[in-house]
C-alpha cells in the first residue's frame, strides 16, 4: 500500500516538474523575442485618422445649427449669435474640455462638419478656468503639440 | 479543532479590511473579513464607491445621448455594453438594421470579448502571484486589438461606435488583413498559455478545488457567463437565444466539471479559441452595403416596456427599458452581471485562507464600473 | 412555452393573476406573491433564476417588476406587483433565490421599498447613512454632499 | 591586522557593488522576459538606475507608525541585513582569495544566515499592522521549515567532502565537479528549492505577497529602512548562489580561466536561474508550501542522506 503511494507521489513529482519545465521554456522563448514597448516621451505613436482629441472648429464652415449643442452628452459646447445685416454670425463658441467626454457625437452630427476632433491627447493644464476654451480663436491649443500624423 | 481541546489557547479573531484600497481587490471593492489566523470565517461586501447613478442621468439622456455612458459601465468591454444598449433601444423602437451593420457588431463585440478574457486571466494569474509575466503578455496581445479599435472608431477604450440602427464608420479599408494576421498570431500565443499557466502544477495547486461553486447555487445567485459555464451548466445567450447573426456562425460553448476558480480560467481561455472562431467566419461572411446611420434624428419610442439581455463577456447584461413617448426614457434599469456574480463571494469563502480570496476573487472577474453602475 | 401558455398555466392555478396587456407581464396582488413565487419555482415550469427586480416610480404608484428566467426549460416571464403610495412593502423572495438578497437591497436603497423579513435590509450602493432614496421622481439632491466624519 | 582590514573593506564594496549589479540585472533580465525594455533612461540601458534608486531611497522620508514598537521596529532591518553580510566571511571566491578559511566554514554560513528569520519577524511584529504580522508569522513557519532539508542536502556534500571547510569541499571537487553524481545531483535539487525559499523568492514569497498581503512584513517601512531590506535580500541572493557553486559546481575549479572569474560566472548563472524561476510561476499557498518542505522535501533529503551514506562506506 506505502509503495503505491510512493508510486503515485513520485509520477505526481515528475508530471509537476515537467509542467514547470514547460512554463519556463516559455518565458526563455519570450525573452529573446525583441521588446515591443515605447519609449514613451522620445518615441510616441502617431494618431490613427478616426482619432478623437480635442474638440476644434472651423469657424467660417458653421452655419450656426445648433445641432452639436444639442448632441453632447456633457453639455461642454455653448454657442452665442448675433444676427448681422440679415446674416447669422457667431458671437461665441465656448468648449469646457473639462467635461467633454471625447465621444465624438458633435463630430458626426455636424452638418457641414465645421466641429471635428483633432489629434490632440496630450491635455493636462494647471488651473481650472484654462479648461474653458474659445473656439474661435486661431491659437488655442498652441501649447498642446498636435501629433496628427498628417 | 472542537472548543474542549482549546480551553486554555485563547483564540481570538481578528477583523482585517481588505480593500477598498487593496491591490487585488480588481477596482474599489471593500471587504470585511474576520480572520482566525490565515482561516477565513466571515466576509462581507461593501460595494457602491463607484456609484454614479447611471440609471438617474439616464432619466435626463436622449436615446442617443446615453450611448457614451454604455461605454463607463464595463469599461474592458465597452462594445458589447454599447451592443446591449443599442440592440434594446432598437427593439423598443422595432428598428431593423442593415446586415453589415449585425456583421460588424459582431465582430467587435467578439474582439471586445477576447480583450476583456485576456484582462480577466492577466489579471487572475497576477492575483496568484505569478508576477506581471502573464499580465504583460496578455496586455501585449490585447494591444493588437486595441489598435485595430483604434482605427475601426478611434477610441482605445470607451469606444462609442454603435449607434441606434448601425454603426458610427463602415470599417477602414484595409482592417480585415490586419484581423486576419491577429487571429493567427492570437492562436499560438493561447497555445502559449496553456504551457505557461494551466497545466503549471503551482497554478492547478493554487487553483483547483478552490472555490467551488454547484450548478444550482449558481443558478439560484443568477451568476452568468463564463462562471456559470464553469460550473457545468451549458448556458449561452448566443447559442440559447440568439441574436444577431449568431445562429448562423458554428462555434462551440466550452463548459467546466466543478465549477472551481481553475475551471472558471479554462473556460475563459477556451472561450478565447472561439471567439477568435466566430470572428474568422464572420469576416469571411461580411455582405456589402452602408452599416451607418445618421443621429441627428430625436428617437420618441411609444410608451412601452421592453428586456433585452445580451452575452457580455462577465456575463448576462439586461436592459430594461420604459419609455413614455417622451425623447427621454422613463426608467432605464441595467442589470449588471458582475453585480449579481459578485453576491456569491460570501458563500464560497468560508473556511479557506487569505491566498484564496484573492484567487476567487481574481477568477470571478468581477469589475466594480458594472457593479455599482 | 410562450408567455400567454405560461400566463394560462398560473391563471388556472391562481384565478387572482391578470395579465397587462402590451407587454405581457404577469400582475399579481401583493399578498400572493410568496405562493404564486413559490408555485413557479417548484412546479414543473421551473423558473429557477431570478434574473432582475426592476422598480418603476409611476405617478400614483411603485411597480415592481420580478424578471424570471428558467435555464432546463428556456422561457421566461415578468412578474408585476403594483404597490400603491402609501405603504410599498412586499414580502422579500430571499428564502427562495439567494440573488433576491442583493437585488432587494438595491431597490430599497434607491426606491426605499421595504422588503419583508430580508436577511439584512442595508443600503448598498449608496452610503449607509445616506438620506432620501435618489431614484424616486420626487428626490431632490442634496446641495452639499456630506463629509464622512472620520 | 591590516590584511584583515584590506579583506574586510574590499568584501563590504564587492557586496554592495554586486547588490547594486544584481538590482539593474534583475530589473533588466524581467524586463526582457515579458517583451519590454526596462530601465533604459539613467545612464546606458538605465546602468545608473541602481544609484539613482539609492538616491531616492536616501532622500525618502522614513515613517514610523504611530502606535510602532519602537524598538523592535527599529531594530528589525539590521537583523536583515548583517547576517548575510556576515557570511561573506567564509565564501571562497579563488584558491587563497577566501576572507577566513574557517575550518567549520558551511556550519557558519548556515547559523548566521537563520538569523535573518527573527529580523523579519521582528519587522512583521513591530509594525503594528495586520497585514505584516501575517507576513511576519509566515515568513518564521517557512524559513524554519525549508532549513531542514537544506541542511540535509548540504550534509551529503560535507560527507563527500569529510570536512566543512569550504575550501576542503572545493578541492575535494578538482578532479570533477560534485554534480556529476547522481545522488549530488537530487541534493542540488533538493537545495535549490529549499534556498529559494530560505530567500522568500518566488514562487514562495509569501511574507511579502503583494496580492494578498499588501507588502507583507516590509509594509510599514519607507526611505533607507526599505533599502535596507531590499539590499539584505539580493545580498542573501548572492549567498545561496554563492554556495550552491561551491557546494554542487566545483568552486573556482574551471580550466584555464582564472578561479575568481570562473567562480562569479557560476555564482552569476545559478542567480540567472533564481531570477528566471521567479518571473515564470505563480506563487504556493503557506499550507502547501509547508506541506511540501515537510512530507516531500525532507524525506527525499533523508533517503538521499542515507544512499550516499551507503556509498561512501561501500
Amino acid at each position: 500500500m506505502v509503495i503505491i503511494k510512493i508510486i503515485k507521489l513520485s509520477k505526481d513529482l515528475v508530471i509537476g516538474a515537467w509542467s514547470l519545465i514547460k512554463g519556463l521554456v516559455i518565458t526563455l522563448k519570450n525573452c529573446f523575442i525583441p521588446a515591443i514597448t515605447l519609449q514613451y516621451p522620445a518615441q510616441k505613436q502617431p494618431m490613427t485618422g478616426r482619432f478623437r482629441g480635442l474638440v476644434d472648429l472651423h469657424p467660417e464652415k458653421c452655419i450656426i445649427c445648433y445641432q452639436c449643442v444639442k448632441i453632447c452628452p456633457v453639455a461642454c459646447l455653448a454657442i452665442a449669435h448675433k444676427q448681422e445685416n440679415n446674416k447669422k454670425v457667431i458671437s461665441e463658441f465656448k468648449y469646457n474640455m473639462e467635461l467633454c467626454c471625447f465621444c465624438g457625437m458633435c463630430q458626426q452630427v455636424c452638418p457641414t462638419s465645421a466641429i471635428y476632433m483633432n489629434k490632440i491627447y496630450e491635455i493636462s493644464v494647471y488651473d481650472r478656468d484654462k479648461t474653458h476654451i474659445n473656439l474661435l480663436n486661431p491659437g488655442k491649443y498652441i501649447e498642446w503639440l498636435n501629433t496628427s500624423i498628417k | 479543532m472542537n472548543t474542549s481541546q482549546t480551553k486554555d489557547i485563547c483564540t481570538e479573531e481578528f477583523l482585517i479590511n481588505m480593500g477598498p484600497q487593496h491591490p487585488s481587490t480588481h477596482g474599489v471593492l471593500s471587504l470585511e473579513l474576520k480572520l482566525d489566523g490565515e482561516m477565513i470565517r466571515d466576509c462581507t461586501a461593501h460595494i457602491g464607491y463607484l456609484h454614479r447613478s447611471m440609471e438617474k442621468l439616464a432619466e435626463n439622456r436622449t436615446y442617443t445621448q446615453f450611448i457614451p455612458y454604455t461605454d463607463r459601465l464595463d469599461y474592458v468591454a465597452s462594445m458589447n455594453n454599447n451592443m446591449g444598449y443599442v440592440m434594446a433601444v432598437e427593439k423598443l423602437l422595432n428598428l431593423e438594421i442593415s446586415d453589415r451593420a449585425k456583421y460588424i457588431r459582431v465582430i467587435a463585440a467578439e474582439l471586445n470579448r477576447i480583450a476583456s478574457h485576456l484582462i480577466a486571466i492577466g489579471t487572475f494569474a497576477q492575483d496568484l502571484g505569478a508576477f506581471a509575466t502573464p499580465l504583460f503578455y496578455c496586455f501585449r496581445e490585447r494591444e493588437k486589438i486595441i489598435d485595430i479599435f483604434d482605427q475601426i472608431c478611434g477610441n482605445r477604450l470607451t469606444y462609442n461606435y454603435m449607434r441606434i440602427g448601425g454603426v458610427q464608420f463602415d470599417l477602414p479599408k484595409g482592417i480585415d488583413e490586419k484581423i486576419k494576421k491577429f487571429i493567427k498570431y492570437m492562436r499560438s500565443k493561447v497555445d502559449d498559455y496553456d504551457w505557461l499557466l494551466t497545466y503549471n502544477t503551482i497554478f492547478l495547486a493554487r487553483s483547483k478545488h478552490i472555490g467551488l461553486l454547484p450548478k444550482d447555487l449558481a443558478i439560484n445567485y443568477s451568476v452568468s457567463g463564463p462562471n456559470l459555464r464553469a460550473s457545468g451548466v451549458k448556458w449561452d445567450l448566443r447559442k440559447d437565444e440568439p441574436y444577431l447573426v449568431y445562429e448562423k456562425l458554428e462555434f462551440d460553448i466550452p463548459v467546466g466539471e466543478n465549477g472551481d476558480s481553475w475551471d472558471r480560467y479554462k473556460v475563459r481561455l477556451e472561450e478565447i479559441r472561439q471567439s477568435l472562431k466566430i470572428v474568422e467566419q464572420a469576416l469571411g461572411a461580411l455582405p456589402e452595403g452602408d452599416p451607418t446611420v445618421k443621429i441627428g434624428r430625436i428617437h420618441k419610442p411609444s410608451p412601452s416596456e421592453i428586456y433585452l439581455r445580451t452575452e457580455n463577456p462577465r456575463g448576462e447584461l439586461g436592459f430594461f427599458i420604459i419609455s413614455d413617448g417622451s425623447a427621454y426614457p422613463y426608467r432605464l434599469k441595467i442589470r449588471s452581471p458582475s453585480f449579481s456574480n459578485l453576491a456569491v463571494l460570501p458563500e464560497l469563502v468560508k473556511g479557506l485562507k487569505i491566498a484564496d480570496i484573492v484567487c476567487i476573487l481574481g477568477s470571478l472577474d468581477i469589475l466594480m464600473g458594472e457593479t455599482d453602475r | 412555452m410562450r408567455t400567454n401558455e405560461i400566463f394560462m398555466a398560473i391563471k388556472t392555478d391562481f384565478p387572482e393573476a391578470r395579465q397587462e396587456e402590451e407587454t405581457g407581464a404577469v400582475i399579481i396582488p401583493k399578498e400572493s406573491l410568496l405562493k404564486i413565487t413559490q408555485y413557479l419555482k417548484n412546479h414543473r415550469l421551473a423558473f429557477d433564476n431570478l434574473h432582475c427586480i426592476t422598480a418603476i416610480d409611476r405617478a400614483e404608484r411603485v411597480e415592481l417588476a420580478y424578471t424570471l428566467y428558467s435555464i432546463s426549460e428556456h422561457h421566461g416571464i415578468t412578474l408585476k406587483i403594483y404597490l400603491t403610495a402609501g405603504e410599498e412593502n412586499v414580502a422579500s423572495l430571499a428564502e427562495l433565490w439567494k440573488s433576491a438578497n442583493w437585488l432587494e437591497r438595491e431597490v430599497y436603497d434607491l426606491f426605499g421599498v421595504i422588503f419583508l423579513n430580508h436577511p439584512d435590509l442595508r443600503r448598498i450602493l449608496n452610503p449607509y447613512d445616506w438620506k432620501g432614496h435618489p431614484l424616486r421622481k420626487s428626490y431632490s439632491h442634496p446641495e452639499v454632499s456630506i463629509k464622512p466624519r472620520l | 591586522m591590516l590584511m584583515m582590514l584590506i579583506a574586510g573593506i574590499a568584501v563590504l564594496a564587492f557586496i554592495s557593488a554586486s547588490a547594486m549589479f544584481l538590482i539593474w540585472w534583475e530589473r533588466k533580465v524581467s524586463a526582457h522576459i515579458q517583451s519590454r525594455f526596462g530601465p533604459m533612461r539613467v545612464g546606458w540601458h538605465g546602468v545608473l538606475q541602481p544609484i539613482a534608486d539609492a538616491v531616492k531611497l536616501l532622500l525618502k522620508e522614513d515613517i514610523r507608525p504611530a502606535e510602532a514598537d519602537k524598538l523592535v521596529w527599529w531594530l528589525a532591518p539590521f537583523f536583515a541585513v548583517v547576517p548575510p553580510v556576515m557570511a561573506f566571511a567564509a565564501i571562497p571566491f579563488g584558491k587563497s582569495l577566501i576572507p577566513k578559511d574557517l575550518n567549520v566554514g558551511i556550519l557558519y554560513i548556515m547559523a548566521i544566515s537563520s538569523v535573518c528569520v527573527i529580523g523579519i519577524f521582528m519587522a512583521g511584529w513591530g509594525s503594528n499592522n495586520k497585514y505584516s504580522l501575517l507576513g511576519g508569522m509566515r515568513s518564521a513557519a517557512q524559513i524554519v521549515s525549508y532549513e531542514i532539508p537544506m541542511i540535509l542536502s548540504m550534509i551529503t556534500v560535507v560527507m563527500h567532502a569529510n570536512s566543512l571547510s569550504m575550501q576542503k569541499i572545493v578541492e575535494a571537487q578538482s578532479r570533477h565537479w560534485n554534480i556529476l553524481h547522481p545522488n549530488m545531483l537530487l541534493a542540488a535539487l533538493v537545495y535549490t528549492i529549499a534556498a529559494t525559499a530560505e530567500v522568500n523568492r518566488a514562487p514562495f514569497d509569501i511574507p511579502e505577497a503583494e496580492s494578498e498581503l499588501v507588502a507583507g512584513f516590509h509594509t510599514e517601512y519607507s526611505g533607507m529602512k526599505f533599502a535596507m531590506f531590499f539590499i539584505g535580500e539580493y545580498t542573501n541572493l548572492f549567498i545561496i548562489a554563492a554556495i550552491s557553486t561551491t557546494l554542487f559546481f566545483g568552486g573556482w575549479h574551471g580550466p584555464f580561466l582564472p578561479p575568481v572569474v570562473w567562480f562569479l560566472s557560476k555564482t552569476y548563472l545559478c542567480i540567472f536561474i533564481w531570477m528566471w524561476v521567479r518571473w515564470t510561476f505563480p506563487r504556493a499557498r503557506v499550507d502547501q508550501l509547508m506541506a511540501f518542505a515537510w512530507k516531500v522535501l525532507t524525506p527525499i533529503a533523508f533517503v538521499n542522506l542515507a544512499i550516499t551514506g551507503w556509498l561512501l562506506l561501500k
